[in-house]
């Protein structure tokens, strides 16, 4: 095990799948955006940069042009940049990569993956802030990772790359930056299985993405007033682990979610409705969730902060549920 | 898989012609026999294009295809049992029973997939030829769509994409703009060949219902694109088939009488001008007959061995189950 | 009062806003879409048609170009045929549509309504029967109506085309055939009102647009098993009228949500949610939810026919929330 | 609202460039004391082109504009005060806050939104002009975007309907391709011009960096749209700013200094290049003191003056509070 930042990690899975596969093909420049660790592409670059097509601006067939592609035989990444933009190429994503593999009758693969940054950016407003997660998962045929540690994004990413369907892999800018123990050897982390960052007793939080960062810190002060928070991190959205997170609900009784995106039909309504239908007689208490209010992201500092479900709403949420 | 008409050989472009008709006559009856088959998209009126296209491929190049697809697989050599047989939602069908006639897809046949948004295809097909120049193919990669798949703008970006990074791929485009009614695009161009000219892409144009005219501008085409020269724009000018209603298709025209060919003062009806002009079937029988090159009788026998094929490949499909519908999960993901 | 045809109904509101305003203009063809009740457009199509642009099929710039006009002060109805194509524009109508008039400090308003035809509709296969109602629910600043009766239809239509906020019609053609009674006079039905559509006290069932005709037909056939069924149609999407949801929920102690989408994400999550959170106290058996199968429409008549959450299965979800 | 500088006069063109140019500069200076502000896409380098084609406007003419707008805003008449506030995210600014700088919003001077999505400027624009003549207005539609729009297929699609419905559109095309660096715009097309002129819409194309050119073609342009001919596509040629970085704009060729106009041997440095060839507003500066229109002293009084101007309108900036965090859920429906 090394520690290595995220945006490390992230590049490595590239990097092995690449030397691996001498076919694959990357789409997408700034695969680590354009913040202080977008640099950590150099290993990418310097070996593999020739393998990399650099797009205009046209997202829809930019989507279009990876998944013919990856129907001809051909591994891609596709790399978007912000979130927000692949709204250009929502139609190629559900229409067409997610179900050609089905309309075939299972004739056609699609082994590619989708990377783009989600989230609140500080000064993104109401066109460069999109966390569309909820959207796609509500459409079938497409795979969706959102790992959260530097270990998580290697080995999902592997995974991910090495399977014939499409897999969206929707990151957060602000984890790049974030370290953990990375191990030295292959590995990968299959998708489908939710990982629990914090164990405890008294009640479950499910977070996604950066808000499992908050939701840790909001555990670890939770503690502090003597409330054991279980943070569940489900790590891929499609597939679910609702195995993992109804147990979890089923042993604390109590649930929180957390969802960075808004909260209407979100990936936060899912796992609260997930408890209703199959945790109901274990709760304890209502259910709670923490998500975007439904008002576009004002440019306005103190406007954006106050609708970023962070730590103080995620503790103010828990607490109300044992009122 | 059947191979393809061998190429360049005008016996085998009149045969596949005759047999992508008489596959759309019997999708009609089809239709009509059993009504939740739903809308249908028939190619009939598109054979010169169709099978004088195929005749200049081979067997590895890739196709995307539109809702309008029928023709084309057939063409290449899928089987029609399994074609009638998806286009009635059975077990057998091409893919199952999952797409139905707008999404009729064989990959032994070379089909990636057949994309109903309008203007799909075209990215898709992009797609491929990025993927096998980057896999070093000779292949090629080709996509048909009519004239109102022009107005979409991600036809657009995909034109540019494919003219940009110089990929090998064949935009095939059937115009069947004069329906008499509305046009099915509503371009501001002069001619649509301005389109991808604009964008720097070879743009050929040619009458579509004559086979050996397309033929001709196919091959020039096809050798430019496997020659690594960049995408190239092949625009086939057609006119509807006078039956092609969006909502239910019909036989105003009567079933295909190939005999018409040579006895041209039978024709009649109100919709004699489009038999006359506009069928490309009837037209290349004639040309094959009148130069020599087959008989009256070798026309017609081609006719009857094709409908002898339909008619097993109907009675196959017919016997084919629905699906189980215990099935339904599956084939979601890879 | 009148009876008519829910297509009629549609039409009526559309001519009335005609004749009222002059200013007010239409883009698309077909609003009936392309069936037996097609027809009814006539009186529109007689005497405004000149006030109907037919465009290209361009949706994103359609969209642009409805949004625009009303920007500009043009009260606007844009119709787009199945829903599926609006996949195209997804960008438009969230980061243009959605975003103006609070990026915009409130300087700018929208008054525009959207239609659309979502849903399975036999052999619509996996490209032709989106129901995005969940995925555009998901984002601020665009409501959303789904009537299912002539009277709400013509009610909801005039409300919405009377305010200055881009409004989401998504409609299935499945109601244009439908019949009930219409108000003679002028009126208008408000958004954010949900409709008791049958009064019950064993259990709640909230269906949306099409779903809740089969909402109804399952209330009765369980009325003759001795469960007396209360259906709630929210009618409008955006706003939801929350209140009127838990209030039924909180009566029953029972809840099935039915929702012709796909099921994670949608809207019945989110009733479901609402359900954890306002009302867990009440709850007397778990909740569950009646929706697609996450699956790509299949073809085939029985396959399309056994993932349609019809009758059926809302009858065995309501009888397993007793056991 | 401030009315714009009066039509076809020069000294007010210049004048209004250099409120452009001082805007910017203090926009960076706001950058850098407040670095939350975020990203910037500064309008300098273009104040040629945007003083001249709004010289030709009336204040019923409707505004679409993308990221790269403040010079617009500003020209149009709006507070400058305002604008810094909104650019800061406070309760004063144009939009309250809620937009920031890449969505500087005024009503009153015409402006409708502000899209930093590329090409969404262009479909709205389209729209108001639809809008305008449905009304049977004497206004016209204008919307500015960079020579990378042009890769979207919106931006196609958009063009296409201005063009088949002869919507009275003025699309101005800022082209600052030549960056030095990757070209905003990978466009397969010889010149960008060929696309407008595909979809038939009359293209004219000027330096962009002379203002008497940009406004000559800007007054025929606003003639014909005005007249009823349909939409124009207007492209100034331009070269970007050496400061603009995509995260982070910089003062590489140090704060304008007005007097290079005429003092040009002490123009120096790493980009003196840039200044000498591609400022429009030294070069026009230059001009109009060559020609005797202005003194020089007349010159830097006109830049005194703004100075003052903005340097006050930068004081009520800082001095607006931050909009009430309890305020945040107004304004989502109208
Ligand atoms: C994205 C999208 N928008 C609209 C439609 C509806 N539609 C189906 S076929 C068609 C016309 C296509 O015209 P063209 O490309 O010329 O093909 P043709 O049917 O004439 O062969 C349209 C608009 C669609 N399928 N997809
Ligand atoms: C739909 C979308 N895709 C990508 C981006 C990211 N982006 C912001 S500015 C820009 C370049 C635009 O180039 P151009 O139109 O020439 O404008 P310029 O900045 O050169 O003035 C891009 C790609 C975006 N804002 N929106
Ligand atoms: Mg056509
Ligand atoms: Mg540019």
């Amino acid at each position: 095990m090394t520690k290595k930042f995220y945006a490390q990690a992230l590049i490595e899975a590239l990097t092995e799948t690449a030397e691996e596969d001498p076919g694959f093909a990357l789409i997408g420049r700034g695969i680590l955006g354009h913040g202080a660790h977008a640099h950590f592409d150099k290993p990418l670059m310097e070996r593999f940069g020739d393998r990399i097509t650099d797009p205009p601006t046209s997202e829809g067939a930019v989507a279009s042009m990876a998944i013919g592609a990856a129907m001809a035989g051909t591994r891609m990444f596709c790399h978007f940049g912000t979130a927000s933009f692949t709204l250009e190429a929502v139609n190629q994503l559900i229409h067409e990569a997610g179900v050609a593999h089905s309309m075939s009758g299972g004739q056609i693969k699609v082994p590619l993956v989708f990377h783009m940054y989600h989230g609140l950016r500080r000064g993104g407003a109401g066109q460069h802030s999109s966390s569309p997660q909820s959207m796609y998962a509500n459409n079938p045929g497409l795979q969706m990772i959102m790992p959260t540690t530097p270990r998580d994004a290697k080995g999902m990413l592997r995974a991910a790359l090495k399977c014939d369907s499409p897999t969206l892999y929707i990151d957060h800018g602000a984890l790049l930056g974030t370290e953990g123990e990375v191990p030295d050897e292959p590995y990968e982390v299959p998708l489908g299985r939710a990982d629990i960052r914090r164990e405890g007793s008294d009640i479950t939080i499910v977070a996604t993405s950066r808000a499992v960062l908050w939701a840790v810190e909001a555990a670890e002060r939770l503690a502090a007033e003597g409330i054991d928070a279980e943070v569940v991190d489900p790590r891929s959205i499609v597939p679910l682990d609702a195995e993992a997170i109804v147990t979890s609900i089923r042993k604390t009784g109590r649930l929180v979610t957390v969802d960075e995106g808004y909260q209407m039909c979100s990936i936060g309504s899912e796992i609260a409705a997930l408890a209703a239908e199959r945790a109901m007689d274990a709760l304890k208490g209502p259910v709670a969730r923490v998500a975007r209010p439904p008002v576009p992201v004002p440019f306005s500092p103190p406007l954006e902060e106050a609708m970023t479900p962070g730590p103080d709403r995620i503790i103010a949420a828990v607490k109300a549920t044992f009122a | 898989m059947i191979a393809p008409p061998a190429a360049q050989d005008r016996a085998a472009i009149l045969h596949c012609m005759i047999l992508m008709r008489r596959f759309e006559e019997e999708v009609l009856r089809i239709a009509q026999d059993h009504p939740y088959v739903g809308r249908q998209h028939l190619h009939i009126g598109h054979e010169a294009t169709g099978a004088a296209v195929v005749s200049q491929l081979t067997p590895d190049d890739l196709f995307h295809t539109t809702h309008r697809n029928h023709g084309y697989v057939i063409a290449r050599g899928a089987d029609p049992g399994r074609a009638f047989a998806e286009i009635m939602g059975r077990k057998d069908g091409l893919n199952g029973g999952r797409g139905g006639p707008w999404h009729l897809c064989d990959r032994s046949a070379g089909f990636l997939s057949t994309s109903a948004m309008v203007g799909g295809s075209v990215g898709l097909a992009v797609g491929a030829g990025f993927g096998l120049k980057t896999q070093g193919s000779n292949a090629i990669s080709i996509t048909h769509f009519g004239d109102g798949t022009l107005d979409e703008g991600i036809c657009f970006e995909a034109l540019n994409l494919a003219s940009i990074f110089s990929l090998p791929v064949l935009f095939l485009c059937e115009n069947n703009a004069k329906e008499g009614q509305r046009p099915s695009s509503m371009l501001a161009a002069k001619a649509l060949r301005d389109l991808p000219q604009a964008l720097q892409i070879r743009a050929i144009v040619v009458d579509g219902r004559d086979a050996d005219a397309v033929a001709e501008g196919a091959k020039e085409a096809v050798a430019r694109i496997r020659g690594g020269a960049g995408p190239v724009f092949l625009q086939t000018n057609l006119e509807r088939w006078p039956g092609s209603h969006q909502t239910k298709p019909e036989f105003p025209t009567g079933v295909t009488d190939l005999s018409l060919a040579w006895e041209e003062d039978r024709i009649e009806g109100k919709h004699a001008d489009w038999v006359r002009e506009h069928d490309g079937l009837r037209a290349y029988a004639k040309t094959l007959v009148d130069d020599g090159s087959l008989s009256r009788e070798r026309v017609l026998e081609m006719d009857r061995e094709v409908l002898e094929l339909l008619a097993k490949a109907r009675e196959f499909a017919e016997a084919s189950p629905y699906p189980d519908p215990d099935s339904l999960m599956a084939d979601v993901f890879a």
